[in-house]
């Protein structure tokens, strides 16, 4: 059982700062030869019927989930269905219209211009303006939010936001930033009605393709189509929510056709297999989705030390990791956490070497070291992870006991609390967005606490670059610095599965967030 | 004295007879017998490493090179299996004796000091058993974290006072017995009485009482496991291995049944024994109820 | 009668307050600070120090205590620290949940447990006793979550006749909840009754062994009149108890089993609100545990006494 | 010839163990007509109860008929069906329990139980069943039969539910009863009530009975004959007077010796040996082991046969003629100390004692000196509080108010772990029950060998030698003391106890209702050993006991309590010879003689009520009062008594004086 997620403060928010640029690849399509037989059905595509209700399985947040998008506590199942942002990351990870339809820059960046959609109504039927979008931004900052994006945009001077006219939004910053509108591509920044802070957690009251029937938290909801959505009316009638807390409950609920869709429920192997069994259910892979990682925390002994950092990336076989951990359903990373299919991407790798590393840490003085590795049952691919990582670095003279954590309260009282961990990201932001979030020395997300000015100077050094080659140039330097320094940890890029229905097709899944326009029910 | 006693050799003889007693308290004897010697044995007998990955073999049916399967990370379930019967062995002993010490002592000493400290140790007694099992083990494991000593503080807080309860009631069936009052006539100390006179007459419900809780710290242990507030992987817990594995039940039973397995026949075996021992010995065995 | 009733009552009161001080003493011994996690890891130290006050955590432990008892005394459980609002609406729907779960496991158990129960008893070392001992002890030696595990791979996946899970939330209607209420209430109820019966069996095969029950047999009474009238009444009197027991068993019980059919009652809100730590929530629910245990003993006490004219008497005396 | 109302022939009755069969009961044949009484007498583990279970066709579990058959009005009770024994059980032949306490259904109403009964075999029901069930309860004589009919058996005394069980018994109006220990377990005056009872049902009624008993006193007061009982066989059968008076058999005749009785003073004579544990196999006698006229070919061939002796009487001997005709037993006296050397070991002043702070007190207002060397007795009912005054002598419950002195000078207030070590030393108990006061879990050894260690009476290597010596110095063997309790016999047990008393050299022991548990054959043997090792060891004895025959043969003196109050103190020949306090005298009246007086056989007539201890002492007066025939209104429920003094020992505390006491 377990994993009701809560603590006050949700993981999950913290996880899908950007949307993945992979969609459902139907068939299978592993990446490096899995021996143990690959997932050969999946989400079908073509024709949907008119209508239906689907029915989603979620995880519940907390007890205490919201509708409200900029808190920590979002149901955010069901933000893509019911709200849209001013823009969005697009299939190709490049920013799109949603409700903004233009955006533009001053001469210097630090302000941004936004020309916002014409015609598009809240579901209360209230005109969207700019207003609304002002409001968001500043609900976001409001402190008695506590939104998680808002260190993000704490470059955003509340003050300076303008509303020139009803369809235009100025926004300005206290620093330059060449690519401000990816930030607000963010879930947490989907729009609410102005002045609605204090009841959008429950009113849900949005411009999206679905409009809000019912909502418990933790419990069930509904949503019913928009038939005046911008974008035109969704396939579906409606989307049923169910909060089920156990993974296996999900899990059974697919096989028992009591559900459609396992939101937000990465399958382990030992998983997809079952859910592959069931008559009526099948799984869908999406490559090189999730970036699993062991953040070192370099503020605690032994990861002050760099040369033991060094030491651990160097005492492990990723490959191997891969095999056993993932059944090889995904691509070695090398400890570099940005994909290989992104522009910027340099291809570094260190080749494991435990003799070097039993080396490096003799110098370090933490021959023969003993460390705890924690664990969770958050996520079925956790301790898998954790236990393919401990067997591979036994080879370096390290030992891990593993320590299994609730998972309830393992983002709150594990995660960045303890040297060594299990955790993993979604793929999908921007190369500028994860360095400066993973190891900017302000980031929150900065899971390492990893401080370290060269870092900071070659981020900085990349914003205020406009020539593309160099910029480039600097990105590979920035990742090749990571590699040999950071204290993440970065085994492999996992492939997500995850259990659907036959019954359902054009499942597209991006990060937190599905296409909820065109998802359907098999004609 | 070098020779065994008459009297000794009738103890003996009678250890023999609860033994054989009956059919069923063989079979319970035996099967706890077989987990001891395949928990003692488990080096020699296990073909594999129960912690060592196979990533070339993952979720394997059971064939010729591995009896019973394998796992997820390709582990040898038979040995899991195997290996995992120490460590359900070791806890619920140490689990199962802290519970009957300290639910021995307070029983003994509440049964014979009465008064102001009886009725303080059967309120607390009461409270404590008035809370939920599930929710007074959460909140101790929580508490104090996980491990095999705070397995047995927990265990030990959520059943010592049933046992204490339990023993309570049968010394004071036996201290207003004449050998007792000779006793404290004749100025003997409370330990003394209660080691020397008491205790020996309630050894029989106290027997039973160990092997009653024995089988039921097995569950526990394994509830725990199974919950998250046990044994860490990769130990090879049963009640670990059954959570582990449960997911894929449909697709690769032999993972979570051998676990299952081997939880039911320790557990049985228990069960009959503590039934045997109860029959030979004439205690009656409910009569604690269920706590 | 009323008397013995009340001290009884009086007794299940203290047992009540005691339990209601550890309970808040150990959760109140917690490790972490209850303030930064309701916060989150980025709070404020102001936003902190505010939320302490709030909660009233910089006052003394015993003022803490008393104000959370004599609210409690008026039905006032305090807020949840995770959904903020009040526990008592909290756990209503939820204890209505759990109750339909409960007394549906409690009649099938029980039913279940007296006829197989008096039938091993009766037939004493025979087939159909070997055949119920043997069940009730598979019973007794399968943790609950393997047993409803199987259940519902059986009768939810394998074979669909039930829901597997239950989708609704606590607010679902009777109506909703009354077919996910059979697997739950079945898993319950086997663990329930292998107790009961092998207690049960016991009982029975004690009291036909009884001087009396031999007495009524040298009378010439018939068979069935001996068992019914004469042995079973002083059969069932120590079954009373451990009834009872198993009762309040199930409140611990359903904590596993609703985490697998992800029932929406009081077992789910219990872990919820330890690894929330939402204090007010579990203090509430270990509050309610221990009344019902109480109020279970006392009413087995008073059944037993009904029961048996010996305690009733002494009762009056 | 007519079928007799029961018929036993040669029945046997046997448990297989071990691949052998052990008989239980063997070759046993009675016969009994309409209206006859037959006592069946024996000691414990002789296979009477089995015997009398077999009479209604019930078996202990694992036995079996191997031989013989029962035969009730011709129906042969162990080749009939289940519905014919039915309805001979109870409408035929019916059963007064042991313990009505127990027998008796506790979720019932005693009326239901009743009606359940008279429904079933005399087809009654309605107010038809209530009438006829209040008119039994009449019948055996209980208070408020209507009443009756709704209380449950716990509500009632232990006298009202053997009652209760006896009108349970006739009210399927059977021709045969069989009773089985119908009075063990209740109070002496009671107990001559229920049987006086018995006796008169019997007139009334014309029932034929058996009456299963190990006491020869409650024989010799109901039965017209007798069967004794011995290792399964009845050895000798005959009218009861003439069997009591000139018994056939040794073991008989030995019985008989070893009774104490209250107008024989002395001590009785024991009977060695133990009979042989149920079902063991013997070649010849089984009661050869002990038999002082033994001869060797008594150990031969089968065990021989019950023959006539003289026209009404068989006996199972061969040498019955012989015995016949031996002269009685000795009882030797033993020898008295001389009071006027005597100086006072324990005082007792105005004791009071408490179970309850604010309740009634269970002792009060008693003065008693035990005086160095003596045997004092201390007797009374059940609830008399003489175990109290006793244990609170032992340090083991205070007293709320008055003075206990040891010596002298040693305050026995205080309780056992105030008390320094010698103190405790000193005085030292012995308990009633034997079962229960070794250790089973410990050599017996280890019971004796303690007092030694803990009082530092012997050095380390000692301690073997000195429990040697005591396990001799009790007629134990000393390689008894290598068993455990359960190996050993009750008197072998009650040796042990003995043993470990004497181990401390104490110079008082306690010794509470020692010999009641015993057969009296082992009891016998027990007094004697008392006897000899008071003298021997030169200690005080306060011997607690209900029995007034067990008091006569060896105390010295006796007090008599009633409800926690002393009525009557003094040497034991004066006692008995009264001028007596009403309560000695009604307690006296109850005491069951096998061999009463001429004069006394038909003195106690039918008529004595069923009279129970009371619980409770009234608020003023004499605490006899509501049962004394003499009670003087305005006077005995007003004022104490006060005390009267015979002669130099006896002191009698009652309103009346001398002379009316004697009169009355």
């Amino acid at each position: 059982m377990t994993s009701i997620s809560g603590g006050g403060i949700s993981r999950r928010t913290l996880l899908g700062a950007g949307g993945a640029a992979a969609l459902a690849l139907g068939l299978g399509a592993c990446s490096s030869g899995n021996s143990a037989g690959s997932f050969s059905s999946g989400a079908a595509s073509g024709p949907a019927r008119k209508g239906g209700v689907l029915r989603i399985a979620r995880p519940p947040a907390s007890s205490g989930e919201l509708l409200d998008p900029a808190s920590s506590l979002s149901a955010y199942e069901y933000l893509g269905a019911l709200y849209n942002r001013l823009v969005r990351r697009g299939a190709s990870g490049e920013t799109v219209a949603d409700l903004a339809t233009q955006w533009e820059p001053n001469a210097d960046a630090t302000q941004w211009t936004f020309r916002l959609r014409q015609g598009v109504t809240f579901h209360n039927g209230k005109p969207f303006t700019s207003a609304d979008a002002a409001y968001t931004i500043k609900h976001i900052l409001d402190p008695d939010t506590a939104s998680p994006q808002a260190g993000v945009l704490s470059i955003v001077d509340p003050a300076s936001i303008t509303t020139p006219d009803d369809h235009t939004l100025v926004v300005g910053l206290k620093t330059p930033h060449a690519e401000f509108p990816t930030l607000l591509t963010h879930y947490n920044c989907y729009v609410i009605p102005d002045g609605s802070a204090a009841s959008i957690g429950r009113t849900g009251i949005g411009t999206g393709p679905f409009a809000l029937k019912s909502f418990t938290p933790a419990a069930q909801g509904e949503v019913t189509a928009n038939p005046d959505y911008f974008g035109g009316r969704p396939t579906l009638d409606g989307i049923v929510f169910s909060a089920i807390a156990d993974v296996q409950a999900r899990v059974n609920a697919l096989l028992a056709k009591q559900v459609d869709v396992l939101a937000q429920t990465p399958l382990d192997h030992a998983n997809a297999k079952a859910v592959q069994a069931g008559a009526d259910a099948t799984v869908t892979e999406i490559e090189n989705a999730q970036i699993n990682v062991l953040p070192m925390l370099t503020t605690a002994a032994p990861f002050t030390d760099v040369r033991v950092r060094q030491a651990f990336k160097l005492a492990y076989d990723p490959a191997s990791v891969l095999t056993v951990a993932a059944q090889n359903y995904g691509t070695v990373a090398h400890d570099n956490p940005v994909v290989p299919d992104d522009p910027y991407y340099a291809d570094y790798a260190v080749e494991s070497d435990p003799d070097k590393a039993r080396w490096l840490l003799k110098q370090a003085g933490a021959e023969n070291l003993r460390l705890d590795l924690y664990t969770s049952n958050y996520q079925s691919g956790f301790t898998p992870l954790a236990l393919a990582f401990k067997a591979s670095v036994a080879r370096a003279g390290i030992t891990l006991d593993i320590k299994n954590a609730p998972s309830d309260s393992y983002y709150t009282k594990v995660w960045m609390k303890r040297p060594l961990c299990v955790s993993y990201w979604y793929t999908g932001r921007g190369i500028d967005q994860l360095l400066n979030e993973y190891f900017g020395s302000g980031s929150s997300y900065n899971e390492t606490a990893w401080k370290d000015s060269t870092m900071d100077n070659m981020l900085g050094a990349v914003r205020r670059e406009v020539d593309e080659a160099k910029r480039k140039q600097l990105y590979q330097d920035a990742q090749k610095y990571v590699v040999d320094n950071s204290g993440l940890l970065v085994p492999f890029f996992g492939s997500r599965l995850t259990g659907l229905s036959k019954q359902v097709v054009n499942y597209a899944e991006d990060g937190f967030e599905f296409d909820y326009q065109n998802i359907g029910l098999k004609a | 004295m070098m020779t065994l006693s008459g009297a000794g050799r009738r103890r003996w003889g009678a250890v023999a007879g609860v033994l054989t007693g009956s059919r069923s308290t063989l079979i319970g004897f035996v099967l706890v017998g077989a987990h001891l010697v395949l928990a003692l044995a488990a080096p020699v007998l296990a073909p594999y490493s129960p912690i060592v990955n196979n990533g070339a073999l993952p979720i394997d049916a059971p064939s010729l090179a591995h009896w019973a399967g394998t796992d997820q990370l390709g582990r040898d379930v038979l040995s899991r299996t195997l290996y995992g019967g120490r460590l359900a062995l070791t806890d619920t002993a140490l689990a199962t004796i802290g519970v009957i010490i300290v639910g021995t002592a307070v029983g003994c000493l509440a049964a014979y000091w009465r008064g102001w400290f009886d009725e303080v140790v059967m309120r607390i007694v009461d409270a404590v058993l008035s809370v939920p099992t599930i929710l007074a083990l959460l909140v101790v494991v929580t508490v104090a974290g996980s491990g095999t000593w705070v397995l047995m503080l927990a265990v030990t807080t959520v059943y010592a006072p049933a046992v204490a309860r339990v023993v309570r009631a049968a010394a004071l069936e036996v201290i207003p017995l004449d050998y007792v009052t000779a006793a404290r006539a004749r100025g003997e100390r409370a330990f003394a009485v209660l080691s020397r006179e008491v205790l020996p007459n309630i050894l029989d419900v106290v027997l039973v009482e160990t092997a009653m809780r024995a089988s039921w710290v097995v569950l526990l242990i394994s509830s725990l496991s199974f919950l998250g507030f046990g044994a860490d992987p990769p130990s090879p817990d049963w009640g670990l291995m059954v959570a582990e594995n449960r997911s894929m039940l449909a697709v690769a039973p032999w993972a979570s049944l051998a676990p299952i397995i081997a939880l039911a026949t320790l557990v049985i075996g228990l069960n009959l024994a503590a039934d045997g021992l109860a029959k030979s010995l004439g205690v009656d065995r409910m009569r604690g109820g269920v706590a | 009668m009323i008397r013995y009733v009340l001290r009884r009552l009086a007794l299940a009161v203290l047992t009540v307050w005691l339990a209601s001080l550890g309970i808040f003493l150990a959760v109140h011994a917690l490790p972490g600070d209850v303030a930064t996690q309701i916060l989150g890891r980025d709070a404020t130290p102001q936003a902190v120090a505010a939320m302490r006050t709030e909660l009233g955590l910089n006052e003394p432990l015993w003022q803490r205590y008393g104000d959370w008892l004599s609210g409690a005394l008026h039905g006032d459980f305090g807020t949840s620290l995770v959904t903020h609002q009040p526990v008592a609406d909290e756990l209503t729907l939820r204890l209505r949940n759990t109750l339909l779960i409960a007394a549906l496991a409690i009649v099938l158990g029980i039913v279940l447990a007296l006829v197989c129960g008096v039938v091993a008893g009766l037939t004493r070392d025979r087939w159909p006793d070997m055949l119920i001992s043997t069940l009730s002890l598979a019973g007794m030696s399968m943790p609950e979550f393997v047993i409803a595990t199987l259940l519902a791979l059986a009768f939810a996946v394998a074979i669909p006749i039930f829901p597997a899970v239950v989708t609704a939330g606590p607010d679902a209607t009777v109506a909703e909840l009354l077919p996910a209420l059979w697997l739950p209430a079945c898993a319950l109820s086997v663990v329930m009754a292998a107790y009961i019966i092998r207690m049960l069996r016991t009982s029975v095969i004690d009291t036909m062994a009884s001087e009396f029950v031999a007495t009524a047999r040298l009378r010439g009474l018939a068979p069935a009149r001996v068992v019914l009238r004469h042995a079973l009444p002083s059969a069932l009197l120590p079954t009373v108890n451990v009834v009872a027991m198993n009762i309040a068993w199930l409140l611990g019980g359903v904590v596993v089993v609703e985490s697998v059919f992800n029932y929406p009652g009081l077992g789910v809100l219990t872990v919820d609100a330890v690894h929330n730590r939402d204090l007010p929530v579990l203090q509430a629910i270990a509050l309610l545990g221990a009344a019902t245990y109480a109020l279970l003993n006392l009413a087995a006490d008073v059944v037993a006494m009904l029961l048996n004219p010996r305690l009733r008497r002494r009762a009056v005396a | 010839m007519t079928t007799p109302l029961l018929a036993v022939d040669d029945l046997s009755i046997s448990f297989g163990a071990n691949g052998r069969t052990h008989h239980i009961v063997s070759n046993v044949s009675l016969r009994l007509g309409a209206g006859q009484t037959l006592g069946i007498v024996g000691e414990s583990g002789c296979g009477k109860s089995t015997l009398a279970g077999a009479l209604l066709g019930r078996l202990p579990g694992g036995t079996e008929v191997n031989d013989g058959r029962v035969s009730v009005a011709g129906h042969d009770l162990f080749r009939s069906s289940a519905r014919q024994l039915r309805a001979l059980r109870g409408g035929t032949v019916a059963l007064v329990p042991q313990n009505a306490g127990h027998a008796l259904t506790p979720t019932m109403r005693v009326g239901r139980q009743m009606r359940e009964v008279l429904t079933l075999h005399r087809d009654l029901s309605g107010t038809a069943a209530d009438e006829e069930a209040a008119r039994l309860f009449a019948q055996v004589r209980m208070p408020q039969p209507e009443m009756l009919l709704t209380r449950y058996p716990h509500e009632l005394s232990g006298g009202q539910q053997q009652r209760v069980g006896i009108a349970l018994a006739l009210a399927g109006a059977p021709r045969l009863l069989v009773l089985d220990e119908p009075t063990t377990g209740l109070d002496v005056v009671t107990q001559a009530g229920v049987l006086d009872l018995l006796a008169t049902l019997r007139a009334e009624l014309g029932l034929a009975m058996i009456l299963v008993s190990h006491d020869l006193g409650v024989i010799a007061s109901t039965c017209d004959r007798v069967a004794v009982m011995y290792a399964g066989r009845i050895v000798e059968t005959g009218p009861t007077t003439r069997l009591y008076d000139a018994p056939g058999h040794p073991y008989t005749r030995a019985l008989l010796a070893s009774v104490p009785s209250i107008a024989e003073p002395g001590l009785p004579a024991d009977l060695p040996g133990s009979p042989p544990k149920p079902g063991g196999t013997v070649t010849g006698c089984a009661f050869a082991e002990r038999c002082p006229v033994v001869q060797a070919q008594c150990r031969t061939g089968d065990a021989p046969p019950l023959r006539a002796i003289d026209d009404d009487t068989r006996a199972a001997c061969l040498r019955a003629e012989e015995v016949r005709d031996l002269p009685p037993e000795r009882r030797p006296v033993h020898l008295r100390p001389e009071y006027a050397e005597q100086s006072t070991l324990v005082s007792l002043r105005g004791v009071e004692i408490r179970y309850r702070s604010g309740g009634p007190p269970t002792v009060a207002d008693l003065d008693l000196d035990i005086r160095r060397g003596e045997t004092l007795a201390l007797v009374g009912e059940s609830g008399s509080g003489k175990s109290t005054v006793a244990w609170t002598i032992a340090g083991l419950r205070a007293p709320s108010a008055g003075t206990v002195t040891f010596a002298g000078t040693d305050d026995l207030t205080r309780l056992v772990g105030a008390r320094p070590a010698s103190l405790r030393r000193r005085i030292q108990t012995v308990f009633q029950n034997a079962d229960t006061a070794l250790n089973p879990r410990r050599l017996v050894r280890e019971a004796v060998g303690r007092p030694l260690r803990l009082f530092r009476l012997a050095g380390r290597n000692d301690v073997a030698a000195r429990t040697d010596a005591l396990f001799t110095d009790v007629g134990l063997d000393p390689s008894y003391q290598h068993r455990l309790p359960a190996q050993l016999s009750g008197g072998q047990r009650q040796r042990v106890g003995i043993a470990r008393a004497l181990a401390a050299e104490p110079d008082l022991v306690l010794a509470d209702e020692v010999v009641s548990a015993l057969d009296v054959s082992v009891q016998a043997a027990v007094l004697r050993l008392l006897d000899r090792v008071r003298t021997e060891h030169d200690s005080t004895y306060l011997f607690i006991s209900h029995d007034l025959a067990v008091v006569r043969s060896i105390a010295d003196r006796v007090a008599v309590l009633y409800l926690g109050r002393l009525c009557e103190i003094g040497d034991v020949a004066d006692v008995f010879a009264g001028p007596s306090h009403p309560y000695t005298r009604l307690l006296l009246g109850s005491v069951l003689d096998p061999r009463p007086p001429a004069s006394d056989m038909d003195g106690h007539a039918a008529s004595r009520p069923v009279e129970e201890p009371e619980s409770a002492p009234p608020a003023a007066g004499c605490p006899f009062q509501r049962r004394c025939p003499h009670a003087i209104e305005g006077l005995c429920d007003t004022a104490t008594p006060p005390w009267r003094q015979t002669d130099t020992t006896h002191r009698i505390r009652c309103h009346l004086d001398l002379e009316d006491l004697a009169r009355a």
